[in-house]
C-alpha cells in the first residue's frame, strides 16, 4: 500500500491541500449565526422589559393576594389585585375560538388535503392567508359594530351585552381559522402517500382514509398549529379590546363583557394611571405572567410534539 | 371474449349499502371551508358598503382632522404603515432568512445552543404582541433611547415577526431537494457559494410567502403601537426614521373610538384602504410564487 | 432623537398676538390624555393652516403615561384630565422638567338614561353614590333598590375606564374619593360604546362629557343633577358659571417650560390660547367664560417669562 | 456462465390458464392525453403467480393498478377497454371501486405499515370494512399465513415502524391477507428489501399461491423466473408521432418466455442486451 | 440461454493495475457507531473503468463517496482506515475537501440539473472555482465530450429540467466533466434512465475513460458486465452481534467475476440465486 507521499504525486501534479485561503466562509457563518441571535436576544429583552417593575410589583403584593383571590381592579380605590378574573377571560375567549377554529380550520385542511383538486386548492389556500392577515382592529371592528347586534337580533334571549366575550371569542377564533388549517393542511400534505394508498387498498372510503389514516399521522403537526392558534388567541388584544371590554368581573358567563389579560394591559398601558404607581407596575405583572403561560404552552406543545414524532417515525 | 358467469365469488362488486356519511362527511368539510372564507367575505362587504361614501381620493390626499371627520383623510396613516413595512421588510427579511440559513445548513442539530436557539424561535413566534410593545416601549424607545420614533416602531414590529420569516425560510429552505446541494458541493463548491448560488434562489417562492404572511400582519398590528403610544393625531408624513408617526390601525382604532358617525364612516373607509394594501401584497407574493416555481 | 428647533426668526415668540411674520419649523410634541386631545388636535390642525412647517404629533397614551414621557423630558406639552400628581411633580422635579398648569377649557360629566327611562329625569348625588360607591357592588341591582319610586328594571352601569381622568374625577365629587367605585359596571376607553350601551338597555345610565351627549342628544336624555340646590341640567351656561356642581370640571395643559423656550412651541401656545375659544368649540368643550380665559392668557405670560 | 433458475419449468399449473381471474381486452389507459399503455390483452389464471417484468416506464405500475381501480385515484388517470373480473365488467356503472379494492387487495413497492401498532395495522382493513367477529383471532391468522406471526407475537402492540424492511413487507402482506382478498397484486414488493427479506417474501408468495391469485410487478428477472408461473413482457415503444406508448410484447408461460421468448425484444431484455 | 455479454473479456486494459488512482486499504466507514462498511482492501486503475456491485444496503454508496469526501457532509459519519489518490492521504490534514471534490467529480443515482438553463449548469462548476477563459468554449466541449452538444445547442440557454432524463443525465456528466476533474464518480447513474438513454450513457462511459478513471455503483449485472474493467462485489454479512456490515467480497477483473468467481456468495448473486 502506498504511505503518504509528497504533495507532489505522479499522475496530478498538485496537492489536494487548500489553493486560495477561504475566510469568506467562516465570516458568513458568524454573520448567520448573528442573525441566529437576534431571537434570543429578543427574549432576553422581553425579560429584562419585563422583570423588575414585576419584581416590584410582587414586593408590594403577596402572591397570595395575586393567585389567592377573585376580585380584581387595580385602577380602583381601594385596589384589588386577584387576577383570577382575568385569567378566567383569557382562557374562556381562548375556549370559544378555539371551539371555532379548531373544527372549521381542520376540517378546512382535511378538504384541502385530501379532497380539493390541486387548483381549488390553488385557489383556496391563499384566500385563507389573506383572512390571516386582516389587521385584528378590523375583526374587533367588525365584532362590535356587526356581529354583536347581528347575535342580539336573532338570539334575544342570550341577553348580549354591547360588549361580549362571546362576539370577541368568535372573530378571534375567525382570525385563527388560518393558522390553524394552513398549518394542518400543510402537515397532512405531508403523510407519504404510501400510507393512503396502503389505506384505499383495503377498501377504505375517503372519509375513512382522512380520519384514521391521515389525522392520526398528521397528528404532531396539527397539535404544534393548534397550540400557535391558542397562543395567538391567548394573546391577542385589540379584537378583546374593541369587542369584548374591560370590565373584570369574576364570571364564567360569556354573555358579559369580560377583560382578558391582554385587554388589561393595552387599557392600562395607555391610561392615566401614574408612572411608578402600584397600578402601572400591574401591567408588568400582567405582563409577565402572560409572556410565562404563553412561554410554558409552547415549550410543552414541541415536548409533545417531539414525543409523537418519535413514536411515528 | 366471452363473458363468463362467476363462480365462486358469486357476490358481485355492486356498491353494498355504503353509507350516505360519505357524503355528508365532505359537504361538512366544504361548508366548513366556505364558511371561514364567508367570514372574510361578510367583512368585506360590510366596510367597503359602510365606507362607501368616502372612498374617494380625499381619503388618501388628506391628512386626519379632529374638527371636520366629513372631509379627513388618511395620509400619514398610509405613509406611516409603508414606512414601517418597509424597514420592517429592510430588516427583518434579511435577518430572518439568514437566521434561517443559519440553522438549516449550518447548524448542528445536536448542540443545545442550536436546540435553545428553535425552541426560542417557536416560542417566540407565539408571544402576544401586546408584550413586543412591552419591549418597544422599555428596551428600544427608553433603553436605547430610540424615542417614539418609526424607527422604534420599525424595531419593535420587525422583532414581532422575525419568528414568522425565520420559519417559513426554514420550510422553504428544507423544501430545496438536498440533490441540488450535494450537485453543488461535488464540484467543488464551498458550501457557501451552494447556498447562495443553488439553495436561496430554488427557495424564493417559499420565502416569499413567508416574507408576505409577515409583512400582513406587520401591517395589521395596533397593540405594539397602542403600549409604544405612537401618537394617533398626526397631521404630517413621517420624514426620516427618527420622525414621529402613526399607523392606519392605530388611527382606525381611535377613529371608532370616537362618537361622531362620521369617524365610523372614515373609519370603514380607512379599513378598505388597509385591505387593499394587504390584498396588494398577496397578490404580489402569490404572483412571485406563481412566476418562480413556472421558471423553476 | 427628537426634532430639534431650528428657527425661521427669534423674535416671533414672545409678541402675544397672530404671529405670522415668519415660517417656523420643528415639532411640537403632545401626549396625554385622550379626554384632552381633541383640544390640543384641534389647535394642531387650525395652527397648521398658519404654520404648515411645524409639526405638532398629539400622542393619547392617557394621563399617566403622558406624564411619564413628559416628565421624562421626551414631550413639549401635556393633556392631563386631572391635576398633577405629587409622584409625577417628584418624577418632573428629579428631572429638572419645569411646567404650568393652563385650564383650557371645561367638561361637564353628563350622567345619562336611555329615551325609554321616564323616571330618573333627575337624580340627587346621593342618589348616585348610592348607585356607584364600592359598597352597591352585587347589592344595588335594580332601579328600586336605589329609590323605591323607581321601577324594578334592571340597572346596567356604564362609564368610563377606571385608568382615565374622567373616571377620577367622577368618583371624586360623587363617592367622595379618587378611585372608588364599584367595580361591576361597564368601562369603556370609548365613550361611543357608553352610548350604545345605554341607549341599548332600559335600565341603563352612564356617565361622560357633555359633548358626547349632545352628539347623541337624540338616543339618549341627560339626567339633570340635584347637589342641593335643585336640579341643574347640564348646558354650556350651568358648567361656565359653576351652577352645575360638582360635575363640572376643568382639562388642562402642562406646557414645559424649557420648551417655551423654542419658537415654535411659544408659537403654538399662543395660538392656542388666542384662539382658545373656537379651539374648544371645535373639540366640542365647554369655552371657557371671560375670567377663565384672562386667567389662561396671563398665565402663559407667566410661563414664558419664568422661562426667559 | 449463470443459468437463471426458472420455476416454470419445474410445475407449470395450468398451461392452458383454463380458469381466468381478469379476463383483459384491449386495455389502453391514459393519464390525461397521454397514452400510457397500448392495447393490452391478458388473462389472469386462478391461484397463479404472473409476473409483469420490462424496462422502467413501460407501464407494469399502471396495468397493475387498473385491476383494483387504484388509477381511479389519479386525477386524470382513465382506461379504455375491457377488464373483466371473473366474468364482471370491472369499470362497469354499478361497480363499486371501494368493494373492488376490498376484494382484490394490493402490496406496494415501499413497505407502508400505518403508524399504528402492529395489531392495528392487520385489524384496520377489517374494521373499515365493517367486518365482526373476534379480531384477535383475524389478527393472529393474518400474521401466520403471512409468515411473521412468530416473530412478532410477542410485541403485537408495539409501533408496526419498529420492524425491520421485510417484516414492514410481510406485515403489508397480511394486512392485505387480513380482509379476505380473493386477489393480491404486488408492485415491486421486494425492491426496498435485502436479499434475506426477499428471500421470505418469495417463499411466502410460493406458500400463499394455494388460496390467492397473485400478480406482481417485478425489475428483477431472476425473481420473476424464480417465483412466477406466467410472465408478461412490456415495454415501451415509440409511435409515429414519437410519443412513448407502453405495449405488452409477450405474455407465456415463465418457462417459454427465459428459455425460448418467442419475440426478439424479449430475448435481449432478458440476456442483458437492453435495459 | 442468455449469456452475459461481458466486456472484460474483450480488452482487458490493465491486467495488473499497475497504475493505481487510489489505494484503499483497511477502509471502513461508520455513522455514529454503526460500522456501515468494514475492511475494504482494493486499488482504482487509472483511465478504467471500475464497477461496484452487490445487494442492497452493503455500503456501495458509502464506499463511492469515500473517494470525494462527500461522506463529510453526513453528520456522523467517518471513515477509519486510509484512501490514497495519487499516494497522497485523502483524509491528511492539510487536504481541503472543496479542493477534492473538484477534482473528483460526481454524478448522482437521480439526474440533478439545477434550476438553471442548461449553459449555466455548465458554466457553474468552473464558475464557482473562479475558472478564467471563454466560458462558451468550456461549454461547448464539455457538451460536446458528454455528446450532448448536438442534441442541446441551438436551446442552450433553456432550462435543463425540460430536457429528458438520459439528457439530464448526460448534462449532469458534462457538467462534471466542465470542471476538468481527474476522476469521475458514479452511483447508479442509469437507474433513472430508461433503456436507450443507458445505452447511451453506457457508449459515453467507455468513450470518456480514455481521458478520466471512472468508478461506477451499480444494481445492474448486466451493466457491470458491459462497462467495466474490474468489478467488486460487495455483500452484507452479519457479525457475531447480530449487526451487518457491508464487506468487499471479490474484487478482479470483470471477464473473471462474471465467468470465474472465485467465491461461492458472487456466484450466487449473480446468478440470481441471490437477491
Ligand atoms: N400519475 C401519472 N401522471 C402522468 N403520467 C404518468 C403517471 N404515472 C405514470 N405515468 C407515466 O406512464 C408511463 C408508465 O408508468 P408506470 O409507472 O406504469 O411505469 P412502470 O413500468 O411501472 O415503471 P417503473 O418500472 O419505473 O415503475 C410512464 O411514462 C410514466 O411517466
Ligand atoms: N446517513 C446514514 N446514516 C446511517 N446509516 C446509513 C446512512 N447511509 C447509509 N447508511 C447505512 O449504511 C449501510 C450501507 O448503505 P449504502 O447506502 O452505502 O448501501 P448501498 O450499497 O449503496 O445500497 P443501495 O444499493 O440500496 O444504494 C446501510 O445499512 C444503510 O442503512
Ligand atoms: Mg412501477
Ligand atoms: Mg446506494
Amino acid at each position: 500500500m502506498a504511505t503518504q507521499s509528497r504533495a507532489t504525486a505522479p499522475g496530478t501534479g498538485r496537492s489536494l491541500a487548500r489553493s486560495r485561503p477561504r475566510y469568506g466562509e467562516f465570516i458568513v457563518k458568524t454573520i448567520l449565526l448573528i442573525a441566529a441571535l437576534i431571537s434570543v436576544a429578543t427574549t432576553v429583552g422581553i425579560v429584562a422589559a419585563l422583570i423588575e417593575p414585576t419584581i416590584e410589583f410582587f414586593s408590594e403584593i403577596s402572591l397570595g393576594e395575586f393567585f389567592g383571590s377573585t376580585n380584581w381592579g387595580p385602577l380602583f380605590n381601594p385596589p384589588a389585585f386577584g387576577v383570577w378574573p382575568i385569567i378566567v377571560a383569557t382562557v374562556e375567549i381562548t375556549l370559544i375560538a378555539i371551539l371555532v377554529a379548531v373544527p372549521l380550520g381542520l376540517a378546512a385542511a382535511i378538504y384541502l388535503s385530501e379532497y380539493a383538486t390541486p387548483r381549488v386548492r390553488k385557489i383556496f389556500k391563499p384566500v385563507l392567508e389573506v383572512l390571516a392577515g386582516v389587521p385584528t382592529v378590523v375583526f374587533g371592528f367588525f365584532a362590535l359594530v356587526f356581529v354583536t347586534p347581528l347575535l342580539q337580533s336573532w338570539f334575544p334571549f342570550l341577553d348580549l351585552e354591547a360588549k361580549n366575550a362571546l362576539a370577541a371569542g368568535l372573530l378571534v377564533g375567525v382570525m385563527i381559522i388560518p393558522i390553524v388549517a394552513s398549518l394542518s393542511e400543510d402537515s397532512m400534505a405531508a403523510v407519504p402517500n404510501g400510507l393512503r394508498e396502503g389505506s384505499y387498498a383495503l377498501g377504505a372510503s375517503k372519509m375513512l382514509t382522512s380520519v384514521r389514516v391521515v389525522v392520526p399521522a398528521a397528528f404532531s403537526g396539527i397539535v404544534a398549529a393548534i397550540i400557535l392558534a391558542i397562543s395567538r388567541a391567548a394573546g391577542e388584544t385589540m379584537i378583546v379590546a374593541i369587542a369584548g371590554g374591560f370590565k373584570a368581573v369574576f364570571t364564567f358567563n360569556p354573555t358579559n363583557e369580560m377583560s382578558t389579560m391582554a385587554a388589561f394591559i393595552a387599557q392600562a398601558g395607555s391610561g392615566d394611571a401614574s408612572v411608578g404607581s402600584i397600578a402601572y407596575k400591574t401591567i408588568f405583572a400582567v405582563g409577565s405572567l402572560l409572556f410565562i403561560m404563553t412561554f410554558a404552552m409552547n415549550w410543552f406543545s414541541a415536548r409533545m410534539v417531539q414525543k409523537y414524532r418519535e413514536v411515528y417515525d | 371474449m366471452t363473458v363468463l358467469t362467476t363462480p365462486a365469488s358469486a357476490v358481485r362488486l355492486a356498491r353494498q349499502g355504503r353509507p350516505i356519511g360519505e357524503h355528508i362527511f365532505r359537504i361538512t368539510l366544504l361548508s366548513s371551508l366556505i364558511i371561514a372564507l364567508g367570514f372574510l367575505a361578510m367583512l368585506l362587504i360590510y366596510v367597503v358598503q359602510e365606507g362607501w361614501p368616502r372612498l374617494d381620493s380625499t381619503l388618501w390626499e388628506s391628512m386626519p382632522s379632529i374638527r371636520r371627520p366629513e372631509t379627513a383623510g388618511v395620509q400619514s396613516g398610509i405613509f406611516g404603515t409603508l414606512w414601517i413595512i418597509g424597514l420592517t421588510a429592510l430588516m427583518a427579511l434579511p435577518t430572518g432568512v439568514l437566521a434561517a440559513v443559519y440553522l438549516e445548513e449550518y447548524a448542528d442539530k445536536t448542540k443545545w445552543y442550536n436546540k435553545l436557539i428553535e425552541l426560542n424561535i417557536s416560542n417566540l413566534a407565539a408571544v402576544p404582541s401586546i408584550v413586543y410593545g412591552i419591549l418597544g416601549l422599555g428596551i428600544i424607545a427608553r433603553w436605547l433611547d430610540f424615542g417614539f420614533t418609526v424607527m422604534t416602531g420599525a424595531i419593535t414590529v420587525s422583532l414581532l415577526v422575525l419568528p414568522i420569516v425565520i420559519i417559513s425560510a426554514r420550510e422553504a429552505i428544507r423544501a430545496v431537494p438536498p440533490s441540488i446541494r450535494e450537485g453543488s458541493l461535488a464540484l467543488g463548491a464551498t458550501q457557501w457559494q451552494t447556498i447562495y448560488r443553488q439553495v436561496l434562489p430554488s427557495a424564493i417562492p417559499g420565502i416569499a410567502t413567508g416574507s408576505i404572511l409577515a409583512l400582513s400582519r406587520a401591517i395589521g398590528e395596533a397593540a405594539p403601537f397602542l403600549m409604544l403610544g405612537a401618537a394617533t393625531l398626526v397631521r404630517f408624513n413621517p420624514e426620516g426614521v427618527w420622525s414621529s408617526f402613526t399607523v392606519l390601525p392605530l388611527q382606525i382604532y381611535s377613529f371608532i373610538s370616537q362618537s361622531r358617525e362620521e369617524f365610523h364612516i372614515l373609519a370603514s373607509a380607512a379599513i378598505v384602504v388597509l385591505l387593499a394594501i394587504l390584498l396588494l401584497m398577496n397578490s404580489v407574493a402569490i404572483w412571485l410564487r406563481n412566476r418562480f416555481q413556472k421558471r423553476w | 432623537g427628537g426634532g430639534d428647533s431650528n428657527t425661521g426668526g427669534t423674535d416671533s415668540a414672545s409678541q402675544g398676538t397672530e404671529t405670522n411674520a415668519a415660517a417656523l419649523t420643528g415639532e411640537v410634541k403632545a401626549d396625554g390624555s385622550s379626554t384632552v386631545a381633541p383640544l390640543t388636535q384641534a389647535a394642531s390642525e387650525l395652527f397648521g393652516e398658519e404654520q404648515p412647517q411645524v409639526k405638532v404629533p398629539v400622542g393619547t397614551s392617557g394621563t399617566g403615561g403622558g406624564f411619564e414621557k413628559f416628565c421624562a423630558g421626551e414631550t413639549d406639552i401635556q393633556n392631563a384630565s386631572r391635576a398633577i400628581k405629587d409622584e409625577e411633580k417628584a418624577a418632573c422635579d428629579a428631572k429638572g422638567i419645569k411646567y404650568s398648569e393652563l385650564t383650557v377649557a371645561t367638561d361637564a360629566l353628563t350622567v345619562v338614561v336611555p329615551k325609554e327611562n321616564t323616571w330618573a329625569t333627575c337624580l340627587t348625588t346621593d342618589q348616585l353614590k348610592k348607585m356607584w360607591e364600592p359598597a352597591a357592588e352585587g347589592k344595588i341591582k335594580t332601579w328600586k333598590d336605589v329609590d323605591p319610586k323607581f321601577p324594578a328594571e334592571e340597572l346596567k352601569l356604564y362609564g368610563p375606564g377606571t385608568d382615565s381622568g374622567t373616571f377620577d374625577y367622577f368618583t371624586d365629587a360623587i363617592n367622595g374619593e379618587e378611585g372608588a367605585s364599584r367595580k361591576d359596571y361597564s368601562p369603556s376607553e370609548n365613550d361611543n360604546d357608553i352610548v350604545t350601551g345605554v341607549s341599548g338597555a332600559k335600565g341603563g345610565l352612564g356617565y361622560f362629557g357633555f359633548t358626547y351627549f349632545e352628539e347623541n342628544a337624540d338616543k339618549l336624555t341627560a339626567v339633570q343633577i340635584d347637589s342641593g340646590n335643585g336640579c341643574v341640567a347640564p348646558s354650556v351656561e350651568t358648567a361656565q358659571n359653576g351652577t352645575y356642581a360638582p360635575l363640572s370640571r376643568p382639562l388642562f395643559i402642562y406646557p414645559s417650560a424649557a420648551s417655551v423656550k423654542r419658537p415654535e412651541v411659544a408659537a403654538f401656545l399662543d395660538f392656542y390660547v388666542n384662539n382658545i375659544d373656537a379651539i374648544a368649540k371645535d373639540a366640542k368643550y365647554i369655552p371657557l367664560n371671560a375670567e377663565q380665559t384672562a386667567k389662561l392668557k396671563s398665565d402663559l405670560q407667566a410661563l414664558k417669562s419664568q422661562a426667559g | 456462465m449463470p443459468n437463471l433458475a426458472v420455476r416454470g419449468t419445474e410445475a407449470p399449473k395450468n398451461a392452458e390458464a383454463l380458469d381466468p381471474v381478469f379476463t383483459v381486452s384491449g386495455l389502453s389507459v391514459f393519464y390525461g392525453d397521454y397514452e400510457a399503455v397500448r392495447g393490452v390483452d391478458m388473462n389472469i389464471g386462478n391461484r397463479e403467480i404472473t409476473a409483469m417484468i420490462g424496462p422502467s416506464g413501460c407501464g407494469k405500475s399502471t396495468v397493475l393498478r387498473c385491476f383494483n381501480r387504484m388509477n381511479d385515484l389519479i386525477p386524470g388517470a382513465r382506461a379504455v377497454g375491457k377488464i373483466a373480473y371473473h366474468g364482471e365488467d370491472l369499470y362497469g356503472a354499478h361497480v363499486d371501486p371501494i368493494e373492488v379494492r376490498r376484494r382484490i387487495g394490493m402490496v406496494f413497492q415501499k413497505p407502508n405499515p400505518f403508524p399504528k401498532s402492529i395489531y392495528d395495522n392487520i385489524a384496520y382493513g377489517p374494521r373499515v370494512n365493517g367486518m365482526k367477529g373476534k379480531m384477535d383471532d383475524v389478527v393472529e391468522e393474518a400474521l401466520t399465513k403471512a409468515a411473521l406471526w412468530d416473530e412478532v407475537k410477542d410485541k403485537i402492540k408495539q409501533n408496526a415502524l419498529s420492524l425491520s424492511g421485510g417484516q414492514q413487507q410481510r406485515l403489508c402482506i397480511a394486512r392485505a391477507i387480513a380482509v379476505k382478498p380473493e386477489v393480491i397484486l404486488m408492485d415491486e414488493p421486494c425492491s426496498a428489501l435485502d436479499p434475506i427479506a426477499t428471500t421470505k417474501i418469495e417463499d411466502l408468495m410460493q406458500e400463499l399461491t394455494r388460496e390467492y391469485t397473485i400478480v406482481i410487478v417485478t425489475h428483477n428477472m431472476q425473481q420473476a423466473a424464480r417465483v412466477s408461473d406466467r410472465t408478461a413482457f412490456f415495454t415501451a415503444e415509440v409511435d409515429e408521432a414519437g410519443v412513448r406508448h407502453g405495449r405488452l410484447v409477450e405474455f407465456d408461460e415463465t418457462s417459454r418466455i427465459f428459455t425460448n421468448p418467442s419475440d426478439k425484444r424479449t430475448e435481449d431484455y432478458i440476456t442483458g442486451r437492453f435495459g
